[in-house]
């Protein structure tokens, strides 16, 4: 994949950083208002892809390479299953033990205890995946050779 | 009549799962028929003259305990969606390995397999 | 209204999903497909459902892309061979008795827009999602209810899910490969 | 302390999801790191397994776990979700876990043909992730969740090899699965839109207080086609020649000798015996449809010469036997069933590994290539053989036991008929296995395999170890054993709906 030209390239730019805030946005109050750690991370995702799109898969790996991306994706679930697991302290998995210990204000960013922690974690997961998917599967190249179809992604791990 | 009109859909998908001949078009297949129980799964939760289920200051309790629509489905359906496209990316991503290996996304000239 | 507006999407999806399967060519059947994905983030929007509707919609253009960029952009592009109409015909009759069968289940028993029907007559008998509704703010702290019961009283669920998404990307990062097989080494 | 137990509940899910999340991580060069943790993961496994069951035996009752604590209120509502453990599902979980320590044991070597360790070990473990959860669940819609994890995963390791009929075979089971778990969502969405509940217990409560309607019997149906279809029962058994084959041996051996029991036999079961109540027409349906598979199975298995897909058409035929007894509804009937559950998961995932050993070093899995093997890999040959005598029901292995115990439960509740088909499958099964013991190990050894080696000495350590489990699990039919491993599975079911919501509806409006 080769880029778009400047033009495409210079717009994109900037929708993906507004995409981006979005998503963001969105992780963030997920628990106030429309969205969570899904919505969100699917939408910061998306920023990703149309940089893929735009600027082709050879300029885009810098900015998050396969490896990395593969390793944040692992991350993402294990911290999800961490704070699962923290909920031990609260006696019990996915207990809200933040929240007992700290309640703060209904309709507050810090009131949810574990939730927006959860959808921060989700978020990162979905994103991840999600760019990883779109990542692998379009960046692959197949090459007809005579009767033979050459098959490699970009970079072999 | 809704209800209806969603089954049929997803007899459609069913349908196209079946009978084509094609991976892509049966990948395409499959995912109408999980489009369907989406929306059934969501068209349940629905109630009449129902809101969306967040709370905001201004909305008394009673009021909004009389009209938002059954929560529960809507995760459901979150992660019903999720679970389906990621069927759906590992479903294109035999379908591009088969297509490597043989050329063609014709079901009926992919058969090793018998017996 | 709501019915009716309903109604016509579902139409409307129907011919779309028609059309995928029908079309011989593989990027208008991709592009169905998205048209039917559309209506379905609408159905989700009009059902009050704006949590479920904003992931599906990404995911639906997602899933178009990678149709169209990862499938359709090979030497392929039309579907060849002749149909086995007879095949075709007896899946369609037999679909249609099962649909003939559902049906009635669903749309006599069932009424759109009401409480599942054992609450109707169990009034008494507070249900999960009125628990949800009632309690999911003073129990967890999160004005979003769908949120509440997804990371909190169904963390669980959405733990699993999770894993699904996690387990389907390592199968295509192990499906696609370069090499899958090595020579074994003698020690 | 034992009765302390079930707080470890959530542990049979968090360990090997944790370790599904961590081993992808590690890459080419920690390769014996992963055999060491994947083999370490499932060895806790089977400790933590047997820990439950006898917690279970002592506590004499089912133990029940509340994620994030959300118990049912007072009124009755049941709203988080729960975990089970009752004695089916203890056995369940160790039989879990023990064919998936022979199995990683055998990887840890097996695997060397392949690339990418972490990645499969990741998918394997996230395999077992997902048949726990689908064992302790105690709610529809997180079973659903549970068996996308486990088809998914299988799904991926069925094409692991990325060879043409490795991908074929997965495709195809992934379109079926895929349709059957649509089935299964439609299955759990009627349920929900009729009784607005989630829970198994509190559906089998609701749905027992209302005359059966047509929507709760369309549910039922479109739950047992879908779970059907994962457990290969006949009319639905298409994929699993093809599946189960291609699959590198190892995880065919989990797929036939867990897999399509926890994701399929046990949900079905736990479907009709623990929500909806078990009844004569149900019974009847399960008998038909096992005796189907029985002979279906083991007529199309007779003129196979590849040795896998062999094995995986006589998996179709002995789910046959078990799905055959339970739905007697007997006790004995259930027992035997069970009993057959149990065993066949260990004789046929032994097999799956000796054909994957024989392939292992000749490359090949045709039998008619094969002859005299014994002489070269006599380890394999003989742990072969045990298993051969198990499914062929020769005393004094496991297998004899459980298909005498379902022949006569037959008698006993008067389905003469079904008996007799059992005995006739049984003899038709011996004589298959004859061929395989006559073709691939015994005879005249030919000139190109003069040269083979025995296989590596972990491969022969995991063999020999359900070997010595075919022999040991006849112990299983003395009296004293079976009360503690058996008997309770048996009551799980056979109290039926009741014992199930007493459980979970009464017991824990105090605790838990």
């Amino acid at each position: 994949m080769t880029g778009m030209t400047v033009i495409v390239k210079t717009i994109t730019r900037w929708t993906a950083a507004l995409i981006f805030l979005y998503g963001a946005y969105l992780v963030l109050y997920g628990h106030l208002s429309v969205g969570g750690g899904f919505a969100g991370g699917i939408i910061l995702a998306c920023s990703y892809v149309i940089m893929i799109l735009a600027y082709g898969g050879k300029e885009t790996i810098h900015a998050l390479p396969k490896a990395v991306a593969a390793r944040l994706d692992s991350i993402g679930a294990l911290a999800f299953l961490i704070l699962a697991s923290l909920g031990m302290f609260g006696g019990f998995f996915f207990s809200n033990w933040i929240r007992d210990i700290w309640p703060g204000q209904q309709f507050r960013v810090f009131s949810a205890g574990i939730i927006p922690l959860a959808n921060i974690a989700i978020a990162l997961k979905v994103c991840v995946s999600l760019f990883l998917i779109f990542f692998i599967l379009a960046s692959l190249r197949m090459t007809r050779k005579g009767d033979k179809i050459e098959f490699r992604s970009e970079e072999v791990d | 009549m809704v209800y209806t009109l969603c089954l049929l859909l997803f007899m459609i998908g069913l349908y196209g799962v079946l009978t084509q001949k094609n991976l892509i078009k049966i990948i395409i297949g499959l995912g109408i028929m999980e489009y369907a129980v989406n929306m059934l799964l969501i068209m349940v939760g629905y109630r009449h003259d129902g809101i969306v289920p967040i709370l905001d200051r201004a909305m008394p309790l009673d009021e909004f305990l009389a009209r938002a629509v059954d929560p529960l489905p809507q995760a459901m359906v979150l992660t019903a969606i999720v679970i389906n496209v990621a069927v759906l990316a590992l479903s294109i991503a035999i379908a591009m390995r088969l297509y490597q290996k043989y050329g063609t996304y014709d079901i009926t000239e992919i058969r090793q397999l018998r017996g | 209204m709501v019915t009716q507006l309903l109604t016509f999407l579902l139409i409307f999806m129907i011919i779309a999903a028609l059309k995928a399967l029908m079309t011989p060519r593989l990027l208008s059947a991709a592009i169905s497909l998205g048209a039917v994905g559309l209506g379905v983030s609408f159905v989700f929007l009009l059902l009050r459902a704006p949590d479920a509707a904003i992931p599906h919609i990404v995911v639906e253009i997602l899933v178009l892309l990678l149709l169209i960029r990862a499938a359709i952009r090979r030497e392929v592009k039309t579907v060849s061979g002749q149909r086995d109409i007879f095949g075709a015909a007896v899946a369609a009759v037999l679909l249609l008795l099962l649909l003939a069968l559902i049906v009635p289940v669903f749309s006599e028993d069932l009424s759109f827009g009401a409480q599942p029907v054992w609450a109707v007559t169990n009034p008494q008998v507070e249900l999960a999602s009125a628990h949800y509704l009632s309690r999911g703010l003073s129990e967890t702290g999160s004005a979003n209810i769908v949120t509440a019961v997804l990371l909190a009283y169904r963390g669980y669920d959405t733990l699993g899910e999770a894993t699904v998404l996690f387990a389907a990307i390592l199968g295509a990062l192990v499906l696609l490969r370069p090499r899958a097989r090595k020579p074994l080494e003698e020690k | 302390m034992m009765n302390q137990m079930h707080f470890l509940l959530p542990l049979a899910i968090a360990i090997p999801l944790g370790m599904g999340f961590i081993l992808p991580l590690l890459g080419r060069k920690f390769t014996r790191l992963a055999d060491v943790l994947a083999n370490l993961t499932t060895a806790s496994l089977v400790v933590l397994s047997v820990l439950l069951l006898i917690s279970n035996v002592q506590l004499g009752k089912p133990a029940v776990y509340w994620f994030g604590g959300w118990q049912i209120t007072a009124s009755g509502t049941i709203f988080g979700i729960n975990l089970v453990l009752d004695g089916l599902s203890a056995l369940m979980i160790t039989l879990v876990a023990v064919v998936s320590f022979a199995a990683t044991l055998f990887s840890s070597r097996y695997m060397d043909q392949y690339t990418a360790r972490g990645k499969y070990y990741g998918l394997f473990m996230l395999m077992i992730t997902g048949m726990n959860g689908c064992i302790l669940t105690g709610d529809v819609f997180n079973l659903y969740v549970f068996l996308e994890i486990a088809a998914v995963s299988s799904y991926a390791l069925v094409a692991f090899g990325c060879e043409r009929d490795e991908l074929e075979a997965a495709f195809k089971y992934l379109i079926l699965g895929c349709v059957a778990s649509t089935f299964v969502l439609l299955g759990v969405v009627l349920l929900y839109a009729q009784f607005g509940a989630l829970n198994m217990a509190q559906l089998g409560q609701r749905i027992a207080s209302v005359e059966p309607t047509r929507g709760s019997i369309l549910a039922l149906l479109l739950l047992l086609s879908g779970l059907g279809v994962k457990a290969a029962l006949v009319p639905f058994h298409a994929w699993l020649p093809d599946a189960h084959p291609s699959a590198p041996a190892p995880i065919s051996a989990m797929l036939s000798g867990v897999l399509i029991k926890a994701i399929g036999v046990y949900a079905i079961i736990r479907v009709i015996f623990n929500v909806y109540g078990f009844t004569d027409q149900l019974g009847m349906t399960l008998m038909i449809l096992g005796t189907l598979s029985m002979v279906v199975g083991v007529v199309l298995a007779l003129n196979q010469w590849d040795f896998k897909r062999l094995l995986a058409y006589h998996s179709i035929s002995q789910i046959g036997y078990v799905v055959l007894a339970i739905g007697l509804g007997t006790p004995l009937g259930i027992l035997a069933g069970l009993f057959h559950l149990a065993n066949h998961a260990i004789f046929k995932s032994l097999l799956f590994l000796s054909a994957g050993a024989v392939q292992y070093r000749t490359g090949t899995r045709q039998l008619d290539e094969m002859g005299g093997l014994a002489q070269r890999m006599p380890s394999t040959s003989r742990s072969c053989l045990v298993a051969s005598m198990s499914i062929a029901g020769v005393p004094p292995f496991n297998g004899f036991f459980s298909k005498l115990l379902i022949i006569i439960a037959c008698v006993q509740a008067g389905r003469w008929g079904f008996a007799i088909w059992a005995v006739i499958v049984s003899i038709l099964t011996m004589a298959s296995f004859m061929k395989v013991q006559k073709y691939a190990f015994y005879g005249k050894l030919k000139e190109k395999w003069a040269q083979i080696r025995e296989v590596p000495l972990v491969m022969r350590y995991s063999m020999i170890l359900l070997a010595v489990l075919c022999l040991a699990m006849s112990l299983l039919i003395v009296p004293g054993i079976s009360a503690a491993v058996l008997e309770p599975a048996r009551d799980a079911l056979h109290q039926g709906v009741k014992g199930y919501q007493e459980a979970i509806l009464v017991l824990l409006g105090s605790g838990g």
